[in-house]
């Protein structure tokens, strides 16, 4: 029984180009789930263990055979242990990434990437006063020395806690250290899950979980943090503009370079690139009229934040970009980019470009990229799309018509500019009841849940109650093309949330960058937090993946509750083989850190659970219903 | 969950120790073995229903099913007959007022019919059990005879 | 007599050798416990087994000696008893010669009771001493002894469970040896093959994957013809052939007349039946031959025993775990019975009667000046020679022969005739009726002694009980007639006769009393008291003089007696589950005697329906020897043409013929020619 | 009719029929409610591990010709239609005697635990394929006709011949 495009995604665009892939036999992330299916229902559940070599095992969910695996461990343990490691390697991939801009940012201050400044100065001494690093009379380069060393220490050390979790509100602090889960090193919590998790050391499902969410917070408030603020100070702090998303900003008469991946550092140059004159000549002797990047996921959203560089899609349109035939190069970097592409672009005169050190491909061209020649590395890449371009066959370029425009670039810096320069005018909103709370929607896309349908209508929701949402990853991208990030969707809104919006000119979704920013979301509820005085589990705010998928959407997940912010999933995570496990998840933890997971795939039951919730808080509160 | 002697008629080869052995212990055979049609043998015997047609018929509560099965308070038995009357299997008789009927030798580790099978025919399990050591033999006979399909143990020349 | 509650024991009907314990209350036997623990029965017993409380129990058993008068049987004691049986012993001697007495011994009773009844036989000057084994498995002796040196059963019972192919040819040993289907099951559950060959569907037809209904009396055309595929089809195991047997190539040459075609016609069986026993049995890695009455009671049954030798031979399924030839014998102690000599043609030990050396040997062993040299009468002809009147004295101990042996009408005859007839039995049976002195024998469980199941299994018994009034052991009795006899015996008890056994018969020479309380018993060969017993025999060479087995070619023949004009239906006789042998203990067992009542008759409901006879009419067989009432059970068990009759009642031996085996004497009962009409 | 056929030799005894049809048999018909549910559901399809192949076999109803269950069920709750042959079992008529599980040549009747009650295969009466042949990811289960089955193993062993002559013909 295969689906058709209608069932596949809300997306026009996305619907044209499924139709497109079927008809020219071309094999899509939506089809080899379907011959994926039935998915083995012990995975689903989380109930095998492949640990030990006396494995793999697994647990009856029915009762009737196994409860036990060889080495004694229940349900219990091995969902416990595969969550621990799921989060782990979430966390891994935010962090690293973040190491990678520490150390682009060092380079950068010892001179050794001349191609790489320092954008945002401000940011740049915010932080250093943060590390206490003096910045009197000394050199940006020396501040950003000292800094970048600081921040690389925050991998290795020891002992905790990281330097960033003082940003959270003080009754967390106090919570957190009570409970034992303040992260000390970021490496170290990653490579204990690692430990714990192996044959014979933790076995017990509660403890196995509280180290999950110490973990995750050294992501949330470790490794995400710094790669967004480390970002800023490299490539600016994003500011509210306009651009355009979706797959019609793919252009028939230009060279299409598309940035896919999660780093922005060589995206950054590959930007610039394109403006070089001697490759627009280049171009224009290969009878192109110029060269348009955009981007697809986070790298996009990266590009789009700082310089509003257009989007040609969210993770599952990646495929779909190269189908229309119009791509001369998919570059790439790392995360969430599909081993796909490979055999895909082989069918497309597409370059299929890998150029992290780190990840490879079937079917590559490999550019290797490295911060000392960056620039000269993206005008090669740059000059490889454009000598492409005659290669493009004009008779299998499909590019949908569909492309919104949106506002984009809310740093938290941006957010409060736009109120005037303090959480003020939102907190009185807020206790005013205007709006109602604000609703952090994120996440990935998955082929389980129709495209973009969760995401566009759990936040369609929440803005017609008033919740004003705040968005990052590829909902952001979603609610872009679904329009949603136009100041003109307030109309969509709300009454009170709607006259906020028109009063600041803002849209009441606004899209604050990439997966790892969102630290930027932590950083504005802490400090809303703090202006009220209170923990952030006690603000009118909720929490929501409504199409999630990686593992990094669990470390940001188990973050964002440890934090203090009720969460809910739109897809069901591989926990639900253990009733305990399961159970602490939605219920237990809210005992523990003030906040919980819940589970609905439907968008409209989901807020209608974030609303509830963001009502209960408010009558916490005192405030008005 | 309650125990009932179950057999294996593959196995049984109508050799009626099991009824002398249950006279022995128990005065009377209560279980009985008929020979059909010279093809087969089925030893017949309280099959300890979880929902004793006995029990539900019984006039007088004499006969309960409860937590270790069938229970029978012959105080309350008024000899009516019904449960003779009620049980499919033909299993139940009454013996100078009293309902009889397997009780799988209470106080002893195994029925004596069970205990004396000379082919092994009979076993005492839980119902639960039997599909699983039925199912085991199958599937092995299966897979071997997809294995080897000259399954005759060709002899090697020797 | 050691005090031990429940007592194990061993059950006292079939050779196997069951062992359980008895339960006792206040000196009685009260109750059976099952004993998972023997290595035979694993904790089984079979309909009889567990019946045998109502035997030993029974109000009906011999407590006193009893003498025969005028006006019916007298209450005698011992003293005068044994006056008497000594007197009329030693007077018939006197007046007309040693071979006027004859002695048959017991295959119920012990090692020790046989070897001493016919040491005695002997020391007066006699052979004419003989078993209830020459009924049963006497061509089990000769056919196997001439081809392989020994006739006993070569592997035992629980090697079943590893043989890839089971021929059963002639034994329906899911009734009347039941404990053997668990091991056939167990071998099934591996993968075994099973062939049931027997004229008649019964319930060890029910376990066979190949079942062949062969016409009664035919099997040596079945083996021949099964050999016959084997040798054309190049199965034979020539490199087993070549090593260790003789006579391949005149086996070879006789076979050649035995295609399948002919044997089908002959047996009944379609030929390509035949080839598939043949392949199975010849291709299998391990396969075993088991045989029982079926074979063994014919005019041919030497030569059907040789057949299946032969087959086993050519093959090489012998000498291996799990390959052999398993004769499965009738009483419990029908193999120690053979093997202490109470046979008129061997001496303990099957020292050939005749041969001086064996002679030599006894004579030497018992101190004795001479022995007699011919070969006596054997079971049968002692009966024939009564009628004749040739043997004036004959003392029995333990069987019934009037409903054991072939014709019983001339069986009554012939006991009429004699001057003098000795009874001593646990009951009053038929035989006894005729006795001019009954004297009363203690039980299994009341005696001790070893007994030689049919696995070779020597087992000690212990006594539980205390025999019933004067009852006393056979043992006793018989050590006080020697005395009597003026014969001069040494022994106090059965462990002492055991000792003498043990140097009289090489294959117990290291077996003990207290060796054999240990561990269920030794299985013999035990030459020596260091010998831990041979489960398998023939592993490396046959008990032939060279060591090689001999196979001996034999021809198809004819019964002594086929259905005809005036006797249209084929009788055959057997044995079934509830009931045991000539039915002296079984029949007096009430549980076995309300499922199994009285003498019934087989008959396939097709002649039942040409006959207009109903299931449950009264019908009257008759053969040419005589007469006999049984009740009509209509079954497919037999085929048409076929009439069975069980052995276990009054009755049916008065149709049997006394048409004997060459060579082992054994009458043919399996088939004889009989008409019906209702009656 | 069709029938679940087995092909043990594709059984890579991952289980996913088993949970199929438990889930199948649910109150909700679905996989993360079911787990939670009580009573358990319960499957009426067996992987069978054969140790001795170190094989798995799916073991389900045959449905048999002459089923013996439906023979010896004294009340008539298990029942064979006379066209479709399927065995269907009535648990309000079953008072749990397990004669049917007894007879079963397959072993595969179980048991209901708390209503006391046998369970067995029905091929999912609301389902065009029963849903533990849907779950198999490598096709060890399949729902065909006999006749059918058949025809695919004659195709095959075709196909393998045809390979055979081409081999011996290069």
């Amino acid at each position: 029984m295969t689906q058709n495009a209608q069932d596949r995604s809300i997306d026009p665009a996305t619907r044209i180009m499924l139709k497109q892939a079927e008809k020219e036999g071309i094999e899509t992330a939506w089809d080899r789930y379907e011959k994926q299916q039935p998915q083995c229902s012990f995975g689903q559940l989380g109930i095998c263990c492949r640990n030990c070599n006396m494995g793999p095992c697994r647990i009856d969910p029915f009762g009737e055979g196994a409860d036990k695996g060889v080495c004694g461990a229940t349900a219990d343990i091995i969902v416990a242990r595969n969550l621990l490691r799921t989060i782990a390697a979430g966390a891994a991939a935010h962090s690293d990434h973040a190491r990678d801009a520490v150390l682009t940012f060092k380079k950068m201050s010892e001179g050794k990437a001349g191609s790489y400044c320092i954008k945002d100065e401000a940011k740049l001494i915010a932080l250093a006063s943060e590390y206490g690093i003096p910045v009197e009379d000394r050199s940006r380069e020396e501040i950003a020395s000292e800094l970048a060393r600081a921040l690389l220490e925050e991998f290795g050390k020891q002992e905790g806690p990281i330097r960033f979790t003082q940003r959270a509100p003080e009754a967390r602090l106090k919570l957190w250290a009570e409970l034992g889960i303040e992260p000390r090193g970021i490496d170290r919590e990653i490579v204990e899950c690692m430990h714990r998790t192996h044959m014979g050391v933790d076995n017990d499902a509660t403890h196995i979980l509280l180290h999950g969410l110490r973990t995750s917070l050294s992501d949330g408030w470790g490794g995400s943090m710094i790669a967004t603020d480390v970002q800023d100070v490299l490539f600016g702090t994003p500011e509210p503009k306009k651009t355009t998303v979706n797959l019609g900003v793919l252009t028939r008469d230009k060279v299409n370079v598309i940035v896919h991946g999660h780093e922005p550092i060589l995206s950054e140059m590959i930007v610039e690139a394109a403006e070089a004159p001697e490759l627009l000549a280049l171009a224009k002797e290969k009878g192109a009229e110029g060269i348009n990047v955009a981007g697809i996921c986070c790298t996009g959203n990266e590009t789009l934040m700082r310089h509003g560089t257009p989007i040609a899609g969210t993770f599952l349109q990646q495929e779909l970009a190269v189908i229309t035939g119009a791509v001369e190069a998919m570059v790439v970097d790392v995360q969430c980019v599909m081993p796909a592409l490979g055999a895909l672009t082989g069918c497309y005169h597409t370059k299929f470009i890998s150029t992290s050190p780190k990840a490879d491909f079937p079917g590559t061209v490999r550019m290797e990229f490295h911060e000392e020649n960056a620039c000269e590395t993206a005008k090669e890449i740059v000059r490889t799309a454009v000598e492409n371009f005659p290669n493009r066959d004009p008779g299998k370029v499909r590019i949908p018509e569909e492309k919104q425009e949106c506002m984009v670039g809310f740093s938290v810096e941006a957010i409060l500019k736009a109120l005037g320069g303090t959480p003020a005018p939102l907190i009185d909103a807020i206790t005013g009841g205007a709006v109602k709370g604000i609703g952090a929607v994120v996440g990935c896309n998955n082929v389980k849940v129709k495209h973009n349908y969760g995401h566009v209508n759990l936040v369609k929701e929440l803005i017609k109650n008033n919740v004003l949402v705040v968005t990052t990853g590829c909902n952001a991208i979603a609610c872009a093309e679904a329009g949603l990030l136009m100041p003109e969707a307030a109309a969509q809104a709300g009454d009170g949330l709607k006259g906020i919006c028109e009063a600041l000119g803002i849209p009441p979704v606004l899209h604050m960058g990439s997966c790892v920013d969102i630290s930027r979301i932590l950083v504005l509820a802490s400090a809303v937090a703090k202006t009220l005085g209170v923990d952030i589990s006690d603000l009118p705010a909720a929490g929501a993946a409504p199409e999630w998928m990686s593992e990094k959407a669990v470390s940001i997940g188990a973050y964002v509750v440890s934090s203090g912010v009720y969460t809910v999933l739109g897809t069901v995570p591989q926990v639900l083989g253990s009733a305990a496990v399961a159970g602490l998840l939605t219920e237990g933890l809210n005992g523990v850190v003030g906040a919980s997971f819940a589970v609905e795939p439907d968008p409209f039951k989901a807020a209608d659970l974030m609303l509830a919730h963001i009502e209960e808080k408010r009558k916490a509160l005192g405030l008005e219903p | 969950m309650p125990k009932a002697v179950y057999a294996d008629l593959s196995r049984c080869i109508a050799c009626h120790a099991c009824e002398l052995a249950c006279e022995r212990e128990n005065e009377n055979s209560r279980i009985s073995l008929q020979v059909v049609r010279d093809l087969a043998a089925v030893p017949v015997s309280c099959r300890q229903c979880e929902t004793p047609l006995c029990a539900v018929v019984c006039p007088g509560e004499a006969l309960n099913y409860g937590d270790s099965g069938l229970e029978y308070d012959s105080e309350k038995c008024t000899g009516c007959r019904l449960c003779v009357l009620a049980c499919p299997f033909g299993t139940a008789e009454l013996r100078a007022g009293v309902m009889e009927r397997c009780d799988l030798c209470q106080g002893k580790e195994t029925p004596a019919c069970v205990a004396t099978c000379p082919a092994g025919a009979l076993f005492c399990a839980e119902a639960e059990s039997i599909g699983g050591n039925i199912r085991a033999r199958r599937a092995e006979r299966i897979k071997k005879a997809l294995a080897s399909p000259a399954s005759a143990g060709r002899r090697v020349n020797r | 007599m050691e005090e031990k509650n429940p007592q194990p024991t061993i059950c006292p009907y079939c050779s196997l050798g069951c062992g359980f314990y008895l339960k006792l209350e206040a000196g009685k036997a009260a109750g059976i416990r099952y004993m998972p623990e023997h290595p035979v029965n694993e904790g089984s017993l079979c309909p009889k087994g567990n019946t045998v409380l109502e035997v030993l129990n029974h109000p009906d058993r011999l407590k006193y000696p009893l003498k025969k008068t005028e006006t019916g049987w007298e209450r005698i004691e011992w003293e005068e008893a044994l006056d008497l049986a000594a007197a009329k012993l030693k007077g018939s001697l006197e007046e007309y010669g040693p071979d006027s007495l004859a002695f048959l011994g017991s295959a119920k009773c012990s090692n020790e009771e046989n070897y001493i009844f016919q040491k005695i036989a002997r020391l007066l000057g006699t052979n004419n001493v003989d078993n209830c084994a020459r009924l049963c498995h006497a061509s089990t002796l000769t056919g196997l002894g001439k081809t392989l040196g020994t006739g006993a059963m070569t592997n035992p019972i629980s090697d079943l469970a590893c043989s890839e192919c089971i021929f059963v040819i002639g034994s329906n040993f899911a009734e009347n040896h039941p404990a053997v289907s668990r091991r056939v099951l167990e071998a099934k559950e591996k993968g075994a093959f099973v062939i049931v060959a027997d004229p008649r569907m019964t319930p060890t037809s029910w376990l066979a994957d190949l079942s062949l209904r062969l016409v009664p009396g035919t099997d040596v055309a079945l083996l021949n013809g099964m050999m016959h595929v084997i040798v054309s089809e190049g199965l034979v195991d020539r490199e087993f052939a070549r090593e260790r047997t003789k006579g391949f190539a005149e086996l070879e040459n006789v076979l050649q007349r035995y295609d399948p075609e002919t044997v089908s016609r002959i047996t009944g069986i379609p030929s390509a039946e035949i080839i598939k026993a043949a392949r199975a049995y010849a291709r299998a890695g391990t396969a075993a031959i088991v045989y029982s009455m079926g074979i063994t009671q014919h005019i041919s049954g030497t030569d059907n025993v040789t057949a299946c030798a032969d087959l086993a031979l050519i093959c090489g399924h012998i000498g291996k775990k799990g390959a052999g030839i398993l004769p499965l014998r009738g009483q419990n102690n029908v193999q120690g019975a053979c093997d202490m000599g109470a046979l008129s043609e061997f001496f303990p030990g099957y020292g050939k009667v005749g041969d001086p050396e064996a002679a030599g040997r006894m004579q030497a062993l018992w101190g004795a000046k001479k022995l007699p040299e011919s070969p006596g009468l054997t079971a049968t002809e002692i009966v024939g020679a009564a009628g004749k009147g040739k043997i004036k004295t004959l003392y029995v101990m333990g069987e019934d022969l009037v409903n054991s042996h072939p014709d019983s009408s001339r069986v009554k005859q012939a006991l009429e005739n004699l001057d003098f007839l000795v009874v001593q039995d646990i009951f009053m049976n038929d035989t006894a009726e005729y006795a001019d002195l009954v004297l009363p024998a203690a039980s299994f469980a009341e005696k001790e002694g070893s007994f030689t199941s049919t696995e070779r299994r020597v087992q000690w018994l212990e006594p539980a009980l205390m025999p019933p009034g004067e009852a006393r052991a056979d043992l006793e009795i018989l050590f006080r007639l020697a005395e009597k006899l003026g014969l001069d015996f040494p022994y106090r008890d059965a462990g002492e006769v055991l000792e003498e056994i043990s140097a009289a018969v090489p294959a117990y020479g290291g077996i003990a009393k207290e060796r054999l309380k240990k561990d269920f018993g030794l299985i013999w060969p035990c030459p020596d008291a260091g010998h831990t017993g041979t489960p398998v025999l023939h592993t490396d060479s046959f008990m032939t003089p060279d060591g090689l087995a001999r196979l001996v070619p034999v021809e198809h023949r004819s019964p002594a007696e086929t259905p005809g004009p005036d006797y249209p239906f084929l009788l055959t006789t057997g044995r079934t589950v509830l009931h045991y042998n000539a039915g002296s203990m079984s029949r007096r067992c009430k549980s076995l005697l309300k499922r199994e009542a009285e003498l019934y008759v087989e008959i396939h409901p097709a002649d039942a329906r040409t006959m207009e006879i109903r299931e449950g009419n009264k019908l009257v067989l008759e053969s040419r020897r005589g007469s006999t009432k049984a009740t009509a059970r209509l079954t497919e068990r037999v085929s048409p043409g076929v009439l069975f009759l069980p052995f276990h009642f009054p009755g049916t031996n008065v149709l049997t013929a006394d048409a004997l085996d060459r060579e082992a004497k054994i009458p043919e009962f399996k088939v004889s020619a009989c008409r019906i009409r209702r009656g | 009719m069709k029938e679940v056929m087995v092909r043990p030799e594709r059984c890579m005894g991952c289980r996913s029929c088993e949970i199929a049809c438990a889930v199948e048999h649910s109150e909700s018909k679905d996989l993360f409610a079911a787990v939670m549910e009580k009573p358990t559901p319960q499957k009426r399809i067996y992987v069978e591990y054969v140790p001795e192949y170190n094989a798995a076999i799916p073991m389900t109803c045959r449905h048999c010709e002459e089923a013996p269950c439906t023979t010896v069920c004294p009340t008539k709750a298990l029942k064979q239609d006379e066209i479709t042959r399927v065995v269907t079992h009535n648990s309000d008529l079953c008072i749990g005697c397990w004669t049917c599980s007894m007879v079963c040549n397959y072993g595969v009747i179980g048991r209901q635990k708390e209503a006391r009650v046998a369970v067995k295969c029905n091929l999912c009466p609301n389902r065009d394929i029963p849903a533990c042949v849907e779950a198999c990811p490598t096709n060890a289960l399949v729902f065909i006709e006999v006749k059918k089955l058949a025809g695919v193993k004659r195709t095959e062993a075709a196909l393998k011949l045809a390979r055979g002559m081409q081999g011996k013909a290069l």
